[in-house]
């Protein structure tokens, strides 16, 4: 008998999240879990050139779209649960982006769904980077990395 | 319909939506780009290169062979950087 | 210029880990980590059979073989930080008994070597799980699987 | 030198360490799985498949081949289920 798929947990925030809440959320009362993994998603300084992070976002579209990966994770693998933290709004180097905890039986699902969503947020959900430069010179838009589509295309 | 537009579509448009009134003709997304390029300097260089741009017609992603007539909301925007 | 190796923080206990903390301590600082792996392995019930598990250890070879695995993670992967905790005696479903944390710039760095860890840890740290059955019935030594064998080949 | 024992290995033989002294032609882990093994019923049980005992010498992983003259301690034990 297979367990019902869990309803992940999807928010966009302009506010820090606390990883280790949302774990003991993910795992409260659980004892079937057998392997959790967090990916945490971090602003780079990039060797002092980089002040903060302008993230904008598509409000509406971009719960919808995380909650659209999310469901395809959890038809791919047997997860009991999943979830994904995306903030907008500035954010500075060494401060976090992006959560995404995934729990499974067994370890190899839960590295390859947390990968997965990784690869497809990248690529699908509905974010810009715009850089703030540390010597207030005019920051650029962050270019979407070729590699990134290539990791998506993996799962295909 | 609303046009909504994000990172440097927005910037170089120089709005973040608008209402929009294409003619009957004006089909498919790759149809509205080439409309709303015809409409200024600044539209011009924000869709000067269509092959990068992405849309999402009611906030799902859709390619440019999309149709839009049922559309109530249709965005614009640079490849995505998230994550 | 490639940043010298960072000294990998290995730990061998009885006692429960704190995992934001581990993070927070890995995290210190630093504004050059784009991505942070956190793997949790949990005690599973195996459905209400399970009271407990007990995890016996080669003291001294345990905490040496760890601290191999993670030089050759690090010798293999451009970590700027990895942290592993394994925890040994009694321990109960739910319960935590271990933890792999990997950071590095990018993403596929640092859930490669936290895969690469785990399936090295089952494979060849000194470490044995005997059953506690929830019913008194004498438990049983957790056999080996040959799975993991596959997944730690699976880096050569 | 010393005979270190883990899990069931040392369930069966009943010890979880002891000093031992073979002789000076059991030169490698397989002969001394070998010598161990005559020494009780104990250890025929712990040994009776040597294929699944593993083993370490001063505590690093040893094949069967492995020479054990210059060690202090050798540790054997089931395949490992850490992690």
């Amino acid at each position: 008998m297979s367990a019902p798929q869990p309803a992940p947990t999807v928010r966009v925030q302009a506010e820090d999240f606390d990883a280790a809440r949302e774990e003991a959320l993910l795992l409260e009362g659980r004892r079937d879990v057998g392997a959790l993994v967090a990916f945490t998603g971090l602003c780079r300084d990039e060797d002092g050139a980089l002040a903060a992070l302008e993230l904008e976002h598509y409000p509406g579209m971009a719960e919808a779209e995380i909650a659209r990966v999310a469901a395809e994770a959890l038809a791919r693998w047997p997860l009991l649960g999943l979830t994904i933290v995306h903030r907008f709004g500035t954010i500075k180097p060494g401060e976090r982006i992006v959560l995404v905890l995934a729990a499974a039986r067994s370890r190899r699902d839960a590295f390859a769904a947390a990968e997965f969503l990784m690869d497809y947020l990248k690529t699908r959900a509905p974010f810009w980077k715009k850089e703030r430069r540390a010597d207030a010179a005019p920051g650029e838009w962050v270019a979407a990395k070729t590699e990134d589509d290539a990791a998506a295309e993996r799962w295909r | 319909m609303k046009a909504v537009y994000f990172a440097w579509v927005r910037e170089r448009i120089g709005l973040s939506e608008e209402e929009i009134a294409p003619p009957r003709e004006v089909a498919t997304v790759r149809e509205l780009i080439d409309w709303l390029s015809a409409r200024g300097d600044g539209y011009a260089a924000a869709f000067a290169n269509p092959g990068v741009i992405r849309a999402a017609v009611d906030k799902i992603h859709a390619g440019p062979n999309a149709p839009i007539d049922a559309a109530r909301e249709i965005a614009f925007f640079p490849p995505m950087t998230g994550g």
